[in-house]
């Protein structure tokens, strides 16, 4: 009852906190409601008793990713004059929601149709659990992610690094 | 003991790496050498496992079958890396010629190459998506290159936001299909099908919905085509050519091992789909070409047709099963051809803009040879007899008719018919207008060479080998390609 | 339970969407692909927490490993855009477009 | 058998020699040209051509040896299967042994004709395709090769007809002999179709569709035999498909004579003798087909009587003699006809070519009221083109006599007087026109015309056939005179006989020699010393001169109001109708593209909209699939 009482405060954070973020003028905001929304994610993956993933949502989304994010904004110095001109924000959120409503809709719906009924007793995840998973049958994926991530390192470095003009 | 092919992966991926590693100290001329070696060498030592029909899973113990190896995927791989080859000596000039072409660029290229090689390898969801991601990463970056033009970074920034946020979709349908499932496998995931009712696989067909939206968008289908007219538009022109010549190949090719694999029951409720998909993009793309004046746009929006033709073929595939798939092969073989060749002579062209209809004109008498070469694979994508895309249309819609799928063949004749407005355009233009001044032309010999031979095959695939009973050729090529796919 | 999750998980990706198309602003834009992203992964560790495998958690280090992969490039393409246009407005670059098309 | 290899290479020669001239003839300049390599080229390929026919001739002749030769199968349907294969029986290689030697005669005399001609490398090159696709024609061991030889033939005679391209006239004669061949070969490639539909799946060989023909009910099967017959009309220029041929004279003489006098048109012949066990099953058609060949033999000859121009007079009297195949033909003697064809051959090249030597030594004068009293100055001319008139002519012992007395007498017998009598008549005014022609040209007018010389490479070909025009005859000697018709058993066709007494036989010789002698003698008291030229009131012989007003009333019936009809096509129907429907529709088209293309307005954000949309209009086809 406990867990289910964190789980709905946690969601709502999540939600609210996400939709601010989607829906706030300034970025800077906008990426400090993420920050919420990822940690908000962190307490979910707490409550599954996911604790690699908790440790890992911490330190890789809000400790590295949006770190990058708020540093970048802070090195491009946005000032609001730079912002776009959103006129029809709230016009143009409520038409996109309309069209992503089949989708959610749907979703939500065949979810609620199907049948998850074998489910076993939640359990904790021990690290060394997950690693053996990895190690012994996502080796190949593991490999390649490496490769993927040095070729976006590579990309970024290249397409981001000041040259002379030509 | 290594398979050729795991051979060739490492042999290209350290190739990479160390040309990541030593990037700064290698000129480009060496670096091109090198890569360029590469590529063909590995299509050399792939050579030799032509022939028979096989099927391997790659180091099964280790990778836990994520990764198949058979006489499909070699296809397949010797496509990327011929092309890939082929695009290198075609567009030498113009890669030594434009300053923002580094050494970096040809290592994304190698990467791309190598992603796609395993794309068309792959054996499980996550795999695919990941070896997808490797190339179109790749490509993403290839895209901007150019960062002094404005429209490559825009390119760059419309493909990258467009594929990450269409790439959702995949994940998601994964996911979904994962915790219905329980698995990624391909092999796993149709067991998993064909041993449950409908009722229990809603989340797998929402899910595999999903997938195939990502996969639409990876080919430009309708309703996802939008962005292909500007991508290709702004990106340097042979990585227009990696992308519509090779990358949509190797989407194609993980699409057909998805489509070909046990999925019976689902089959039935894809169809309309890509039915009405087949139908709107042919539609969309040649509304699109009609109206470009840039020869690269109409491409583009022609290569939009293009898919909409192989997604007949997939849908024919549905309904008459695999003998309709090697006409889907061997128009993949057609296509790479024509759009290979014809943008390898556009980017011999030595334009500072864009390459358009008005500018090419007179093209024939400043260069008669590019100019016959041009006007072969405008005839080859139209579709004219005696070309090889001649071929490959007729295989397509006589498999459609063969699964009753007679209305979608009109339609794609009725196409086909339009594309000869917009195809024989540019050779209108380059040979009945004389008083345009000249064009200057990169005359590398190796890459008239190319283009010759490229040509060369696009005619003599096209003719046929009826006339030279003892030469490969066309039947060879059909039967080789109906060979194939009893691999899978 | 389990389908709380799958749900919440449904929302939170809808609101990435909604995010990701309607807003002009591209850093908000990337960072509603995150939120998709991370949608994904609270669905795939509510399975392993659930069916009580490791394989779901696996899968959603992928996911985060391609989410930081595109993290990377995002990075880079808003240092690009910005230095082009002194802005990170989606409607500024509409260069590349049909010459027809009228806005 | 290794012979049979021999029958690819009548082909190949010709067809090698075509190839080189081609090549040469693009890459060399006219200037640096070895002239005797190219004379060499342009007969070595005919002139092989022509010693194989004759050795495989004589091989057929002595020890009855058929050839066949199967190139490569040229189409394999599962009801239809056609070989590319050659074949030569007793009556292929007849043809052969007259179209590849006479050809080769008029290569030679070509040579000297053409040998100021700035395209001469052109007219070669047509010439020796024009005999590879004669001998394919004769060669082809199906209707189908058969027809392939057909319409090279045509094609090559449409190029040869035309080959003066710069005179508007000469195009409009090769057009209009193209189109009225179209006209014959559609009905001979209705007929070969409908063969294949009914009896193809036995076999599409003439061996084996000649096993099969008992199949076909005999309406189809009198379909089929009136349908080749369309063709062999078109071809062989009888009416109503004729008008083409004295148009046709537009070619260079050679070509006239190897075209339009020795070969091409004989194939219309060839082909009826080479289907004659089908026509000797429908005797109907046959008899249509004789009154046909009637008709036209002697329409062609009235004409002829009353033409001025060299060349058309003796145009007409092919056409006149091919009536008489014809009608041999139609009655049911096929080796008659084509033994009129093979002397027909000679007489008519000597004709011809001695017509092309006078032309030329008169500066291209083609009227034969501007010639006259050229005995004198072409005495050698004079006395070949004698033999040759005398020979058509029927006088004995000339080979004409021979042939066509065969004929007259076989019409004679099968009791079908009217066309015995038309061919009578007929016969008459061969020999008038003949003597007309040649009295004409050498006797009237005595005055002096200038006349330069004739070159010795052009006589030597003339003299030659001339030789032959009086030889060949004996063949086919006839009993009465000692012989036993050898010709005849050579062939061994399909052949009608009747029974007639020596005496009927030899009253009908003298009453066609009379009727012959008879109209020597009127051409020889009306044109021997004529001054005055001849009067043109009558309206019989402004009929006969005007050539019945055919072209005029072909014009008048079919030209105009086909004209009239397609002007309307084109002014109401196409421009007004078509072509404004096709412009609505092109350009409604490209305004929709135009429209269509606001999709691509460059806003990443609407590019992810249309995205949306199409995944979410997924869903709902997926929710109300599974619903």
């Amino acid at each position: 009852m406990l867990s289910n009482m964190i789980f709905i405060i946690l969601a709502t954070n999540l939600l609210i906190s996400s939709f601010v973020m989607i829906s706030t003028k300034r970025v800077i905001d906008s990426a400090l409601s993420m920050l919420i929304a990822l940690l908000s994610i962190a307490g979910i993956y707490a409550t599954l008793q996911s604790s690699f993933m908790f440790i890992t949502q911490i330190i890789i989304y809000a400790g590295a990713i949006l770190s990058l994010v708020i540093f970048i904004i802070m090195f491009l110095n946005i000032k609001d004059k730079n912002l776009p001109h959103e006129p029809h924000k709230t016009r143009d959120m409520i038409l996109t929601s309309l069209v992503v409503f089949p989708i959610t809709a749907v979703l939500i719906y065949f979810i609620k149709l199907s049948d998850f009924s074998n489910l076993n007793e939640k359990t904790t995840s021990s690290i060394g659990k997950v690693g053996l998973e990895l190690y012994q049958n996502y080796v190949l994926p593991f490999e390649l992610i490496s490769i993927l991530l040095l070729i976006s390192l590579v990309g970024s470095i290249t397409l981001a690094r000041k040259e002379k003009d030509v | 003991m290594l398979n050729n092919i795991e051979i060739v992966l490492l042999f290209i991926l350290a190739i990479s790496i160390s040309l990541v590693v030593f990037s700064t100290k290698l000129s480009l001329q060496k670096a091109y050498n090198i890569s360029l070696i590469t590529l063909s060498a590995s299509f050399v030592f792939l050579l030799q496992d032509l022939g028979e029909i096989f099927s391997t899973l790659i180091q099964k113990d280790i990778f836990n079958s994520m990764l198949i190896y058979d006489s499909f995927s070699l296809l397949f791989i010797l496509i990327f890396l011929l092309s890939s080859a082929f695009l290198l000596l075609i567009s030498k000039e113009y890669i030594f010629d434009h300053k923002y072409f580094k050494v970096e660029s040809l290592i994304f290229i190698l990467f791309s190459v190598w992603g796609m090689i395993l794309l068309s390898m792959s054996n499980d969801l996550i795999v695919a998506f990941i070896a997808l991601e490797i190339a179109s990463m790749s490509i993403y970056v290839l895209v901007g290159i150019n960062k002094h033009k404005l429209k490559s970074s825009e390119a760059f920034f419309k493909y990258l936001v467009l594929g990450s946020f269409m790439g959702a979709f995949y994940l998601l349908g994964l996911t979904l299909v994962f915790i219905q499932s329980g698995t990624t496998s391909f092999i796993d995931l149709a067991k998993y099908i064909s041993t449950h009712e409908i009722e229990q696989l809603y989340l797998v067909i929402v899910g595999g919905l999903l997938i195939m939206a990502t996969l639409m968008f990876k080919i430009s289908a309708f309703p996802f085509y939008a962005w292909s007219l500007d991508i290709y538009d702004g990106a340097p022109l042979p990585i227009t050519s990696l992308m519509a010549g090779i990358f949509k190949i190797s989407i194609f090719s993980v699409i057909l091992r998805l489509f070909l694999s046990d999925y019976i029951s689902l089959k039935d409720l894809y169809d309309p789909l890509i039915i009405l998909a087949s139908i709107f993009t042919m539609l969309a793309g040649s509304f699109l070409a009609i109206s470009q004046d840039s020869i690269k746009r109409m491409l583009a929006a022609s290569s939009i047709v293009h898919s909409g033709y192989l997604l007949i073929a997939l849908s024919s595939i549905a309904t008459i099963g695999d003998s309709a798939s090697y006409s889907l092969v061997f128009y993949l073989i057609a296509y790479f051809l024509s759009s290979l060749g014809s943008l390898g002579v556009l980017s011999m062209i030595n334009s500072k803009d864009d390459v358009t209809y008005e500018s090419l004109k007179g093209f024939a008498s400043t260069n008669p040879f590019l100019a016959l070469m041009m006007s072969i694979f405008m005839l080859s994508l139209a579709g004219f007899p005696s070309s090889i895309g001649f071929l490959g249309k007729f295989y397509i819609f006589s498999s459609a008719i063969e699964s009753s799928l007679t209305p979608l063949a009109i339609l794609g004749a009725l196409t086909a018919f339009i594309s000869i407005y917009y195809y024989f355009k540019v050779i209108a233009s380059m040979y009945f207008h004389k008083n345009i001044s000249v064009l200057l032309t990169y005359s590398n010999i190796k890459s008239y060479i190319i283009i010759f031979i490229i040509s060369f095959l696009v005619l003599y695939l096209g003719i046929g080998s009826s006339y030279f009973t003892y030469l490969p050729g066309t039947n060879d090529l059909t039967e080789f390609s109906k060979s194939i796919i009893n691999s899978l | 339970m389990f389908k709380n999750y799958l749900i919440l998980s449904i929302l939170l990706f809808s609101l990435g969407l909604i995010g990701a198309v309607s807003r002009r602003n591209i850093i908000i834009i990337y960072m509603s692909i995150e939120l998709m992203l991370n949608a994904v992964s609270i669905m795939l560790v509510s399975y392993s927490s659930f069916y009580n495998t490791n394989t779901g958690v696996v899968l959603s280090i992928m996911v985060t490993a391609i989410a930081a992969a595109e993290a990377a490039l995002f990075m880079a393409l808003f240092v690009t855009l910005y230095r082009k246009k002194k802005s990170l407005d989606t409607s500024l670059f509409n260069s590349l477009k049909d010459t027809n098309a009228t806005k | 058998m290794l012979q049979s290899n021999l029958l690819f290479y009548i082909l190949f020669w010709p067809l090698l020699s075509a190839i080189i001239l081609s090549v040469l003839n693009l890459f060399i300049k006219k200037e640096l040209r070895s002239q005797i390599l190219f004379d060499f080229l342009s007969v070595a390929g005919v002139s092989f051509s022509a010693v194989i026919s004759l050795y495989l001739a004589y091989q057929n002749y002595v020890f009855s040896f058929d050839f066949g030769y199967n190139i490569y199968t040229f189409l394999d349907l599962e009801s239809l299967k056609i070989d590319f294969a050659l074949k030569a029986d007793a009556l292929s290689l007849m043809m052969l042994s007259f179209v590849n030697p006479v050809g080769t005669a008029i290569f030679f005399y070509a040579l000297a004709y053409m040998r100021d001609d700035r395209s001469s490398a052109r007219f070669f090159i047509y010439f020796n395709l024009f005999i590879f696709f004669m001998n394919l024609l004769v060669l082809g061991a199906n209707p189908f090769i058969m027809f392939l030889g057909w319409e090279g033939v045509g094609i090559m005679s449409y190029l040869l007809i035309g080959f003066y391209y710069d005179d508007f006239s000469n195009i409009k004669a090769a057009n209009k002999a193209f189109i009225l061949n179209r006209i014959g070969d559609f009905g001979f490639l209705s007929g070969i179709f409908l063969l294949a539909v009914f009896i193809g799946v036995d076999g599409y060989s003439f061996e084996a569709l000649s096993e099969s023909y008992y199949k076909i009910e005999p309406f189809y099967l009198n379909l089929i035999a009136i349908l080749l017959f369309v063709g062999a009309m078109g071809k062989s220029a009888q009416i109503p498909l004729y008008v083409w041929l004295p148009d046709a004279m537009a070619g260079p003489t050679p070509v006239s004579a190897l075209i339009h006098a020795a070969t091409m048109v004989t194939a219309g012949v060839y082909m009826v003798a080479r289907f004659s066990d089908l026509f000797s099953m429908v005797e109907e058609v046959g008899v249509f087909i004789a009154y046909i060949g009637a008709f036209s033999a002697l329409l062609a000859a009235l004409i002829a009587t009353k033409t001025y121009d060299i060349k058309k007079i003796l145009a007409y009297s092919t056409m006149s003699q091919l009536g008489y195949m014809f009608m041999a033909e139609g009655l049911g003697n096929y080796s008659y006809a084509l033994f009129h064809v093979f002397t027909h051959s000679f007489f008519k090249a000597t004709l011809f070519m001695g017509a092309g030597a006078i032309i030329l030594a008169l500066h291209h004068e083609q009227d034969i009221r501007k010639m006259g009293n050229l005995k004198d100055k072409m005495p050698a001319l004079f006395y070949m083109m004698l033999v040759a008139a005398l020979s058509i002519s029927a006088i004995f012992p000339f080979s004409g006599f021979f042939s066509k007395d065969a004929i007259m007498l076989h019409l004679f017998s099968s009791g079908h007087y009217l066309i015995y009598f038309i061919a009578l008549f007929t016969s008459f005014l061969t020999a008038f026109y003949m003597f007309r022609f040649i009295f004409y040209i050498f006797f009237s007018h005595k005055r002096d015309i200038e006349v330069k010389a004739t070159s010795k490479l052009m006589l030597i070909p003339i003299g030659v056939l001339s030789f032959f025009t009086i030889i060949v005859g004996f063949l086919n000697t006839p009993e009465l005179l000692g012989g036993d018709e050898r010709f005849s058993l050579w062939l061994s066709l399909f052949d009608q006989r009747y029974f007639v007494s020596h005496l009927v036989e030899i009253s009908l010789i003298v009453i066609n020699t009379v009727f012959i002698l008879l109209a020597i003698f009127l051409a020889y008291l009306r044109f021997y010393k004529l001054i005055r030229l001849e009067d043109e009131a009558s309206t019989l012989s402004k009929l006969l001169s005007n050539a019945f007003y055919v072209d005029k009333i072909y014009n008048n019936l079919f030209t105009k109001p086909l004209h009239k009809l397609s002007c309307f096509a084109d002014e109401k129907c196409d421009i007004g109708f078509i072509d404004k429907l096709i412009n609505s529709l092109a350009f409604g088209y490209i305004k929709i593209s135009k429209k269509f293309s606001v999709t691509q307005n460059g806003s990443l954000n609407l590019y992810m909209l249309v995205s949306l949309g199409g995944v979410s209009l997924m869903m709902i086809y997926i929710l109300v699939v599974l619903l």
